[in-house]
């Protein structure tokens, strides 16, 4: 079975995001005036064969512990999708 | 009163449970807190104490030891004791810098431990009214093998390029060297060259009662709290998750800040200005009052705060990079302000210059902290430990059989992380910007041209651990002497040096005891070569699991190139050209790269360093290169003169024809061992009796070893042949070695 | 014949824009202008330099291109004075449109500083006059992000656009694009520095021409 | 009212995408051998007000037109969620 993995990744809570504050900065000057916070991170989407939903969580999560996220500045969370055979 | 924050343990819990000691306090110090106040401290004070009182902003194990450097000297306006160290270079001129350590971060996040390293010193050249010109920094990482170690490497370059690059600074010198010791404790040294007018130096002074007390820079977080304590302790696997936020760099918010501090500067709007570096607004408040012999009031509700409900504790121990604080006039404020809206900054006042003598710190109108500024800055108890030769440390030099296939070494060692090209690495720098940069990495030292005039800077960075560990008074004395060495042979007069002492836990006899050698072998060299010290930075506890780094410390040469004709490289230059060793060579294999390399072994006793002897040498070939009589210098040192021939060949694209002159030595002796006071010039055939004659008379040992020419490299010995290398094959294992090491 | 005056904008985040100054003054005036300028009007050449605009946050110029002074570049881009984005200042071109394309990361996504062989594809701009056609020049590079894109119906339109092409790319750009210019001429983006390459005494002079060439319009 | 938007920005489908091609290569030199197809992009947090989801989203989709992707290369991709008061 293929799955989609939407993964973001971002810097974590207390830790500085100054990419973050430099585009709320600029969202502002474009008079975005509603605009309360910016974090700015890396999106990833992964495709990748598994065969339940738990096993691609499970793969997909150890990719991020071991490469796509720094765990010591940053935090993930992954969504799965299903694709359809006749997509893969 | 000094009253306490309702959510903190209480004096008498700091007391009883012992809070202090996990800030890295011990019971004596605690008392003397207690002493000096007349009460128990409150959370926050203590907190305070025991970052002053740390050891790397205290340098209490090693304050007395580095009184043995010589720190003045006909050109230095200003020694150790402000930001960075100062200069004169002539014509109202001076160069301003300094070193400084971030291993600790940079163990545990490499890019951003290495990018606020780089943030660091840099606003330590500009807080004293200076213009960064250049950056350079020495690395060490353990075995390569290791993918943790490939990791770190890659990421400490990447964030040294990150924000050097961003903030258009050039990096444009440094080393790189790998070696197991290294492997859970990297060593980030970066240092920061800058150039001022005279008029223009600035001091982190808190001068006038009742002048205000301003903050700029970004908001305070939660960031590296405890982080000088943390600097003061060796890394353990703990260390990880005891942070409770790293520092995160923004070189952005840096060069706004930079370009700010340098205008209200430059229009004498500032009367003291200094970074809020280790330790942040503690340090620099309580430094900054304490050298005006005044005392400082602050209102730390006014401090920018990144996060809601930030205590005290939390606002003068916070780390977040990119702050200043500085004291100006109270009629000044308008265009203080002026300036830094400029370029989008607010600049708050957040206290009042005082005569008390006491750091005051106020939150919402109550006192929460009350300290007398000398105690927190002068106070602290000096340790002497003791000291102790350490088992290993031999007298007895190391003696190999002969190796047979000399061409099969040299490609060894070519291809030796330490010793192969380093520009996977300096590519990533941006070397050029500010269109100064007359020598790129690659050479012997930089050289960054002095704006508008006809002279230049030449500077490089230092330090063989591997040396330091077998004798590390001897070891100090060559890293001195290298650096200078490299210098001179790019055309530079060497002028003051900025050193970085990377060691293990001075509470370890046989550690403390290689500190205290290096510096005395240090201070040796710096008197005989006239390079007085003018600043530095110690970093201790370098172990990781109780396993020590190799004693490193780390030198940073600054010269000065009296004309830009003078500018001398390490690549052959033309055919015909004569090849010359200078300086006599030994049997010395101890701490070699062909020990490293062959026998993966660390033994024995380093190379001999005779200053008299290294002196000569460097004065000699700094004359002959002004007269004009020589095309290329390049100096003797790891992996001894076959690597040296090799760098000369690959670097100036052009092969030789090299003869071995008769002499006791075997082949691979005299190829492979690395004795020190050696350097390798060319000339061009019409200077060639020239520069031997004078070298003769001046008593600098001179061999000709033979002409520049061909495609190949080719050493020979009598009928034999030792070495015949295409340098094409020379370069491409030279090259490929970090690219093909980091493809794994 | 009075001396021609060029206008370097300043963006927060730029770093090279005294560099670029330096280089102008041996042809021209120069002066460094903020980006809140409202007007160039008294220029005869407008140079946007390198550096890292806004930090690069987001995308290289993506942030810079809201600065007021653009208002003021596309008007001079409209009344023909020549405009050179550089490096960075290329970025900014692209991203408001002056110019067609984008630029990515490098493909080894690192940053990469070194001198690159160009090869001038055209000759007949007012910024390449004094080059010959196919002349080899030596500028160097200083970029994460010059990874030039643009989809293939674009490069077929833009082909006689293309000034300067890489000998060897180092970053991964279609057809080896180095710089190009707007279909009127007079706006030129290049990622290599020819403000580094002004005397001897840094590697290269090839970049002289370009400033004289300017100087000239 | 607050809203969280989370906007996924990536390279088209039709482009060239050198970056997720470098991942994808790295997370095979891990032995991932299940990853089929890697893009890398960009993601931003954004939180802001406004009286309903439809403002929220015709506000985000403005924000993204305008800065926060490139049209040339990038498409984009917004989740709303709505912040309970006491959060905000
Ligand atoms: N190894 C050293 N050699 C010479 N001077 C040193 C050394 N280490 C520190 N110093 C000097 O001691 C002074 C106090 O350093 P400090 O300002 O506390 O350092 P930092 O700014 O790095 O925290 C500085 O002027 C520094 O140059
Ligand atoms: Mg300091």
């Amino acid at each position: 079975m293929l799955w989609t993995a939407h993964i973001r990744v971002s810097v974590k809570q207390n830790v500085l995001d100054p990419e973050g504050q430099a585009v709320q900065r600029a969202l502002h000057m474009l008079h975005f005036d509603s605009v309360t916070s910016v974090r700015v991170g890396t999106y990833v989407c992964v495709q990748c064969t598994a065969n339940d939903e738990a096993e691609a969580m499970q793969r997909v999560s150890q990719m991020c512990d071991t490469l796509l996220a720094n765990p010591v500045t940053e935090q993930y969370a992954i969504q799965l999708e299903r694709v359809e055979a006749h997509d893969a | 009163m000094v009253e306490r924050i309702a959510t903190e343990p209480t004096p008498e819990d700091i007391d009883t449970h012992k809070l202090y000691a996990r800030m890295g306090m011990t019971d004596a110090e605690y008392a003397l807190v207690v002493q000096q106040l007349g009460r128990k401290p409150t959370y926050t004070e203590i907190g305070v104490y025991s970052v002053m009182w740390s050891e790397h902003c205290s340098y209490k194990h090693s304050k007395t030891l580095l009184r043995l450097f010589p720190t003045t000297g006909s050109r230095v306006l200003m020694g150790p004791g402000e930001g960075a160290g100062i200069v004169d270079i002539g014509g109202g001129r001076a160069v301003v810098f300094k070193i400084e350590s971030h291993n600790h971060p940079s163990a545990i996040e490499p890019f951003q431990g290495a990018a606020t390293g780089v943030g660091g010193i840099i606003r330590d050249i500009f807080s004293m009214g200076a213009r960064p010109i250049a950056l350079l920094n020495a690395l060490r990482f353990g075995n390569p093998n290791d993918a943790r170690v490939r990791y770190t490497f890659e990421h400490v370059v990447a964030g040294i390029a990150g924000y050097g690059n961003a903030c258009g600074i050039p990096t444009v010198g440094g080393e790189v060297a790998f070696d197991e010791a290294y492997t859970g404790n990297p060593l980030v040294n970066a240092m920061c060259v800058g150039l001022i007018e005279h008029k223009h130096i600035q001091r982190g002074i808190a001068r006038g009662v009742g002048n205000p007390v301003y903050y700029v820079g970004p908001p305070t977080g939660r960031d590296g709290i405890q982080g000088a304590t943390f600097a003061s302790e060796q890394l353990s696997e703990q260390s990880a998750s005891m942070r409770p936020a790293v520092q995160v760099g923004d070189p952005f918010m840096e060069k706004l800040v930079m370009e700010a501090c340098l205008d209200v500067i430059a229009r004498g709007l500032v009367l003291g200005i200094q970074d809020m570096g280790a330790a942040g607004l503690t340090c620099s408040s309580a430094e900054m009052a304490s050298k005006a012999g005044n005392g400082m009031e602050l209102w730390l509700d006014r401090v920018p705060m990144r996060e809601p409900h930030m205590t005290p504790y939390e606002l003068m121990l916070s780390e977040s990079q990119e702050r200043m604080l500085f004291v100006t006039t109270p009629d000044r404020d308008e265009a203080v302000r002026d300036v830094f809206a400029h370029y989008g900054l607010d600049c708050v006042h957040v206290g009042v210059v005082t005569d008390t003598g006491y750091l005051t710190l106020k939150m919402d109108g109550h006192i929460v902290g009350h300290m007398p500024v000398r105690g927190l800055v002068d106070d602290c108890p000096i340790v002497e430990p003791p000291a102790e030769v350490p088992a290993y440390i031999t007298r007895e030099p190391t003696v190999y059989p002969p190796v047979t296939d000399y061409a099969c070494v040299l490609h060894a060692l070519l291809a030796h992380p330490t010793i192969a090209s380093k520009e996977w690495v300096y590519a990533q720098y941006d070397y050029m910007v500010r269109t100064s940069t007359i020598v790129p990495p690659g050479s012997d030292a930089a050289v960054v041209r002095i704006p508008d005039t006809h002279t230049a800077l030449a500077m490089c960075t230092d330090g063989n651990g591997r040396y330091v560990y077998l004798d590390p008074c001897i070891g100090g004395r060559i890293a001195v002497a290298e650096a200078a060495r490299n210098v001179v042979c790019s055309g530079g007069q060497p002028l003051a040096l900025t050193d970085n002492l990377n060691f293990g836990s001075p509470q370890k006899p046989d550690r403390y005891w290689q500190l205290q050698q290096a510096v005395i072998g240090m201070a040796q060299a710096c008197t005989v070569l006239n390079t007085p010290v003018i600043g530095g930075n110690v970093s201790l506890y370098n172990e990781h699991e109780g396993k020590a780094i190799l004693p490193t410390p780390v030198v940073g040469m600054v010269g000065l190139v009296h004309d830009l004709e003078h500018v001398t490289t390490i690549g052959w230059k033309n055919e015909q050209d004569v090849v010359f060793l200078l300086g006599d060579t030994y049997v010395e294999w101890g701490g070699s790269a062909f020990q490293a390399v062959v026998y993966e072994t660390l033994e024995g006793t380093p190379p001999m360093l005779d200053l008299e002897v290294e002196k000569r040498l460097q004065d000699h070939v700094l004359a002959c290169i002004q007269a004009g009589w020589i095309a290329s210098a390049h100096d003797v040192s790891e992996g001894g003169l076959a690597v040296a021939l090799a760098e000369c060949a690959i670097a100036g694209n052009i092969g030789a024809k090299l003869t071995m002159p008769a002499c006791a030595l075997r082949p691979d002796e005299w190829l492979f061992s690395e004795t020190q006071s050696r350097i390798v010039v060319s000339t061009t055939p019409v200077h060639a009796q020239v520069l031997m004659r004078h070298m003769q008379e001046a008593g600098v040992p001179i061999v000709c070893l033979g002409t520049v020419g061909g495609n190949d490299l080719v050493v020979g010995a009598g009928e034999e042949c030792l070495i015949a290398e295409p340098v094409d094959a020379l370069r491409t294992t030279w090259k490929g070695a970090i690219p093909c090491m980091m493809q794994r | 014949m009075t001396r021609k005056r060029a206008a370097v904008v300043s963006f927060p985040g730029s770093n090279c824009d005294e560099d670029c100054v330096r280089a102008l003054r041996t042809a021209m005036d120069a002066d460094r202008v903020w980006h809140t300028a409202r007007s160039l009007d008294a220029y005869d050449a407008i140079v946007l330099p390198g550096g890292f605009s806004y930090g690069d946050y987001l995308r290289a110029g993506a942030i810079a291109r809201f600065s007021p002074v653009i208002e003021a570049v596309h008007a001079a881009a409209e009344r023909g004075v020549p405009i050179i984005g550089i490096c960075n200042g290329f970025q900014i071109l692209l991203e408001c449109g002056l110019l067609p394309g984008t630029m990515r990361k490098n493909v080894s996504r690192k940053f990469v500083c070194a001198p690159t062989t160009l090869v001038v594809a055209r000759t007949d701009t007012v910024f390449t006059k004094a080059y010959d056609r196919l002349e080899r020049i030596r500028i160097p590079i200083a970029h994460g992000e010059g990874n030039y894109y643009c989809d293939e119906e674009t490069l077929r339109r833009i082909q006689h656009q293309i000034v300067f092409r890489y000998e060897d790319n180092p970053n991964g750009s279609v057809d080896n694009i180095a710089g190009i210019v707007n279909a009127a001429g007079n706006v030129l983006g290049m990622m290599p520095h020819p403000e580094r390459a002004v005397d001897r005494w840094l590697g290269s002079t090839d970049g002289v021409r370009l400033m004289v060439a300017l100087a000239a319009v």
